[in-house]
């Protein structure tokens, strides 16, 4: 299974996901500029967090025009594994890959901690690894991470099992029904504002994120069916 | 484009003064330096890198105090960042510097372009950024202003660090009335490369291109230098005209462009400076300098954000986000091609030339002619007056002061509340701590402590200073900076192995400033003797005032420390019921500026006892030993609000507690600030060789609990509290008091 | 060339904690007759051309990428129109 | 009570890197009609009073919070006004 990990220019999370998987999983990945319009070989992809384009105008507004996007979303169309944390789902929600959106967060604050979260679905490829309403902890990293959608978006998810991590204790940024992670109704999208990546070893303190990945890895070039 | 005068006209109307040049100096330079009188252009750029801010004019006698050499450090202060060998061929660069006078004026961009300038020193030596600290005072918490000051400040270095995806891992905050009028915001970076893509910011060999690469050059932050050298009244502050605003996301790119460069191309590259204070004359001739080389460079090939620039104006721009690259000939095309893939700008302004003249060209005219060393070497180094302030003759005289605590557990409950105290998380929450995947340590501990990537060492680092010990005995408290830094660092387990520094203080023609300044730096160059942990880099801030109030003598000491063995990282809170409970160093009664007397007197008074810093250094290596040897479980120093504070908040976010045994010390010596002490824990199959190893300079005072209670017996007092509620009190301080009523 | 103003807010249904925090520091300050606060953006867009044309473009712009029409509405303005 | 809308904007020689970045993103889009892009926020206040009272709020609040006068300039203009 190779996969794609998407450079933006701002992007600053990119190394972290190429190394939780690379380094500590010894999978096949690659960094993509997102220059490149192509993403023939790959088998997943994968956008990291960061500031790309600085998040200037709307966190993810603008690269959702980057070259690379015409390839991401039709990757997601054909059902091959596509995953956003931070920066990465607010893209994936501004390229409409997902719905809703992620506005500032109530405080107004950038926020930098390891919040408890609920695993509310494993049936995507994503958490396979999981217990359905496991806790875990993962590190968040946002100031634009308010889940936001109509109600009739949000009934939409939940019928379809489409939530998939949700804030456990406090809700850390006035995310509505403590959306932390979403997918598409296929399960093959994933966006989640929370940073698996960084709970990979336990010498950075956690390791909870890394069933994450390797759910990803051992459901390889799994393609889910429409 | 026009000078705005002729040379006689400024020989006659004496504009430079506004610029902070003054008469012998623009004297010295027309008929020593030129023979001639200066014209506008030329005026200006003297005027901004003979400032005190590029010159160094002043402090410089001062600086020479201070050691920077040992075997480990591979450039000493001169460059952009100091470069320390970490082994395997590797090497740390860091640097701290303040931005101050921005901050105090626009907080937000203010504290943000600190931030970019100071990353720009580092990947200018061909290190990338690994890890940021942020050294900040303000005043007290009781104006709006004060508290928007805060947050903006804390917002400007969040956003840009954040966006830069570099680590804030560690700092410090405090609080006191004499930074009302004058805050400090000094950051430092860190960062790691390999020993053989160190950089230089030189320029040389003959018809070598200049190349200026980055954003554009507007009009903002014009006398930056300048203005960051002269001190503040209100009336500067309606002027407001100094202040840059960043660009982070450019940045990036141009972090990401540079190292490229130096990395995977040195052959193209013949050095790369950042262009900071001064902009582009201070960058270029301080290249050229360096190379001893002549320059020659066309403005009108400067890319330009705004019509109708003057020469002045270009050369001493400060906008942000900018470098300048000395490349060979024949490389610039391959230059711009790495850039382009940026989408960055790289132009080619300039050639270096024979002799040794600095040449500038601008709408078909020469506006600057001058020999390159005038700019940069030929300064009149000014001697200072000093004199020893009337307080502390003063105070040398008065009795000390005892505080007589009758209630030391409301006391210690006050004091887990006052604003330097308080826990920060609500501040360092605002920055990516662990951005990149390295962080073993964020904030919140003693030091933060990154790991290198692909080996088992890491990286500790801090920031100290007490202006309060400075402002009552500049030398002792010089020292005790530079002793607290040590502490943090052996505390987290790392080796100390050398320092920068930002000087913050007054108007130094006040000879008591003056005096503060030589004696505190006095101090902490015996100190850096005694631990071996030279200078290497570091920055100097003057004209701290605001309408004529200094602020406290505050040298800011920023360290860095080799951690071997990542295994033996040590946490600053306790991890097993059972362990013993060890004070290290000896406690006396210390009470003169510390967080106690503040509380209690509403003010600080006193002078500082003299302290021998050979066996602190004894003691501390021996400590150090035995943590890499995996016999400490857990290590904090103690700082300000003294033994009573740090047993508190070894025991925060655990659910854990400590009995102990203090009847050798008094309710007063709780809390007191004795210099050089950590509270360590140690498992109870170590106790015996710890106790062998350390002596007397640690006594064993009790245990670690299952209960979560702080207990303990004094010489006259007893405390029993609740580390839940202590916590609390603890950490609800700093948000309430800085949330405005409502 | 015609000079366009594009003002951008959420739409009434969603919360805004900005004009919310704003409105509180403004009581701090002491001037209680502030009832009420909403923060927008603006965009000052030069556009080549006059009448239709610029509507069209601007509503493209708009559409494409200035606003997200999840959480947020448009207005604009015509400033200034040369011939 | 009266509503007042306040316009910030960066003072001309400040560098707006986000109306820089958006343009670029506009042209790549396809639109080079589109000269010039600048930023600005707005703030819709609504005030007790009338006239002068309202002149001497808007312009304490902008002076105290709104805007930052190192690096911005304001304006404003009445919306709605009621006796
Ligand atoms: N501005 C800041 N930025 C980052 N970390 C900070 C800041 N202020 C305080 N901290 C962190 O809070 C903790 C307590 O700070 P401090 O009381 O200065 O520690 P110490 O007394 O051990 O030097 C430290 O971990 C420090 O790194
Ligand atoms: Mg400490």
């Amino acid at each position: 299974m190779k996969i794609a990990v998407i450079v933006f220019p701002g992007s600053n999370c990119d190394i972290d996901i190429y190394e939780a998987l690379h380094t500590v999983c010894g999978a096949d990945v690659d960094y993509v500029f997102h220059k490149q319009e192509s993403l023939a070989g790959y088998d997943a992809v994968m956008l990291p967090g960061g500031f790309s384009y600085g998040d200037y105008l709307r966190a993810g507004a603008i690269a959702r025009f980057a070259p690379v996007m015409g390839a991401v979303v039709e990757m997601a169309r054909a059902g091959k594994p596509v995953f956003g944390t931070c920066n990465g789902f607010q893209i994936l929600t501004e390229a409409g890959l997902l719905p809703g959106s992620l506005k500032r967060n109530d405080s107004q604050q950038f926020v930098c901690k390891t919040v408890p979260l609920e695993v509310v679905s494993n049936r995507t490829l994503f958490t396979s690894q999981y217990q359905e309403h496991e806790r875990i902890a993962l590190p968040i990293a946002h100031a634009d991470g308010s889940y936001y959608a109509d109600r009739e978006t949000l009934d939409r998810l939940e019928a379809h099992h489409q939530v998939v991590f949700r804030y456990a204790e406090e809700n850390p940024n006035g995310s509505l029904r403590n959306i932390a992670g979403i997918c598409n109704e296929r399960g093959n999208v994933l966006g989640m504002m929370p940073h698996p990546e960084r709970a990979v070893e336990e010498i950075l303190g956690s390791t909870d994120g890394l069933r994450l990945f390797k759910s990803l890895l051992a459901n390889g070039s799994v393609k889910v069916e429409e | 484009m026009k000078q705005a005068m002729s040379p006689e006209e400024i020989k006659a109307k004496k504009p430079y003064l506004d610029w902070s040049l003054s008469e012998a100096e623009y004297d010295y330079i027309s008929q020593q330096l030129l023979g001639r009188l200066p014209n506008y252009t030329e005026t200006g750029l003297f005027s901004a890198m003979w400032s005190e801010h590029c010159s160094y004019k002043k402090s410089k006698p001062v600086l020479r105090l201070f050691p920077n050499k040992n075997a480990r450090v591979l450039q000493g202060p001169g460059e952009g960042a100091g470069v320390v060998d970490i082994d395997d061929g590797q090497a740390v660069v860091f640097k701290a510097e303040s931005h101050n006078h921005p901050t105090t004026v626009e907080p937000y961009q203010g504290a943000a372009t600190g931030i970019g300038g100071i990353l720009r020193d580092i990947f200018s030596m061909g290190a990338r950024p690994v890890a940021s600290l942020d050294s900040l005072h303000f005043g007290e918490l009781t104006d709006a202003q004060t508290k928007m000051k805060v947050t903006g400040t804390v917002r400007g270095i969040g956003d840009y660090g954040n966006c830069m995806g570099i680590p804030t891992v560690a700092g410090e905050t405090t609080f006191d009335p004499c930074y009302q009028g004058n805050v400090l915001c000094n950051a430092m970076s860190v960062g790691l490369m390999d020993q053989k893509d160190l950089q230089k910011g030189k320029a040389a060999g003959i018809g070598n291109a200049v190349m200026y690469v980055g954003a554009k050059t507007g009009r903002d932050g014009i006398h930056g230098a300048t203005f960051a050298s002269a001190d503040f009244s209100d009336e500067n502050a309606t002027q407001r005209s100094a202040v840059q605003v960043g660009d982070p996301f450019m940045e990036k790119l141009l972090l990401e462009a540079c190292l490229e460069v130096i990395t995977k191309h040195p052959d193209w590259l013949v050095g790369i400076q950042d262009m900071g204070a001064a902009g582009i004359v201070s960058s270029s001739a301080e290249m050229a300098s360096e190379g001893h080389s002549g320059m020659e460079l066309d403005l009108d090939l400067v890319p330009q954000r705004e019509a109708g620039m003057s020469a002045y104006e270009i050369m001493l721009s400060e906008s942000q986000e900018r470098m300048l690259l000395c490349v060979n000939k024949g490389h610039e095309e391959d230059v711009k091609k790495v850039f382009d893939f940026y989408d960055l700008e790289a132009v080619t302004i300039g050639r270096i030339t024979a002799g040794h003249q600095y040449v500038l060209h601008h709408d078909g005219e020469v506006v600057c002619d001058i020999p390159v060393s005038s700019l940069t070497d030929d300064v009149l180094e000014e001697s200072s007056e000093e004199q020893k302030p009337a307080r502390i003759v003063a105070a040398e005289q008065a009795p000390a002061w005892q505080p007589h605590i009758t209630d030391v557990e409301a006391t210690l409950r006050s004091l887990l509340q006052q604003s330097t105290v308080a826990d920060k998380s609500s501040l360092y929450q605002q920055y990516d701590s662990q951005v990149r995947t390295n962080t073993v340590v964020g904030p919140g501990s003693d030091a933060g402590v990154i790991r290198v990537r692909g080996t088992h060492k890491g990286l500790a680092m801090t920031t100290d200073g007490n202006g309060r010990f400075v402002y009552l005995s500049p030398k002792v408290g010089g020292q005790i900076a530079l002793v607290e830094a040590v502490c943090n660092i052996i505390a987290s387990g790392a080796e100390p192995l050398a320092i920068t520094d930002c000087l913050n203080y007054g108007d130094p023609n006040d000879p008591e400033i003056f005096w503060e300044l030589h004696q505190s730096v006095q101090g902490m160059a015996e100190a850096c003797r005694v631990f071996d942990t030279p200078v290497i880099s570091g920055n100097v801030s003057l004209y701290n005032e605001n309408n004529g109030q200094a602020i406290h003598p505050t040298p800011m000491v920023g360290m860095v420390g080799l951690v071997k063995n990542l295994d033996h990282v040590i946490p600053s809170f306790v991890q097993q019921p059972g362990d013993r409970v060890y004070l290290v160093g000896q406690t006396g009664d210390d009470y003169a500026g510390s967080e106690l007397q503040k509380m209690l007197q509403g003010e600080i008074s006193g002078t500082l006892a003299d302290f021998d810093l050979e066996p602190v250094r004894d003691y501390l290596h021996r400590l150090l030993k035995l943590m890499q040897a995996g016999k400490v479980a857990s290590a904090h120093d103690l700082s300000e609000g003294g033994l009573g504070v740090a047993l508190s908040e070894t025991l925060f976010k655990t659910d854990l507690g400590m009995d102990l045994d203090l009847r050798h010390l008094t309710a007063d010596q709780f809390f007191s600030e004795t210099p050089g002490r950590l509270v360590v824990t140690v498992p109870a199959e170590f106790a015996a060789d710890f106790e062998s190893t350390m002596g007397g300079d640690a006594a064993m005072v009790g245990t670690v609990t299952n209960s979560h209670w702080l207990q303990a017996r004094l010489a006259n007092a007893e405390i029993n509290q609740n580390v839940s509620e202590l916590q609390q009190l603890w950490e609800e301080a700093l948000p309430c008091q800085l949330k405005s009523k409502d | 060339m015609t000079k366009v103003r594009i003002f951008v807010t959420y739409k009434p249904s969603v919360f805004d904690p900005q004009g919310d925090t704003i409105k509180k520091t403004i009581h701090n300050l002491g001037h209680d007759e502030v009832k009420d606060v909403q923060v927008g953006k603006f965009f000052d867009v030069t556009v080549e051309g006059t009448g239709d044309q610029v509507d069209a473009t601007v509503k493209e712009i708009a559409d494409q990428l200035l606003v997200n029409f999840n959480m947020e509405t448009y207005t604009y303005q015509v400033m200034e129109e040369h011939q």
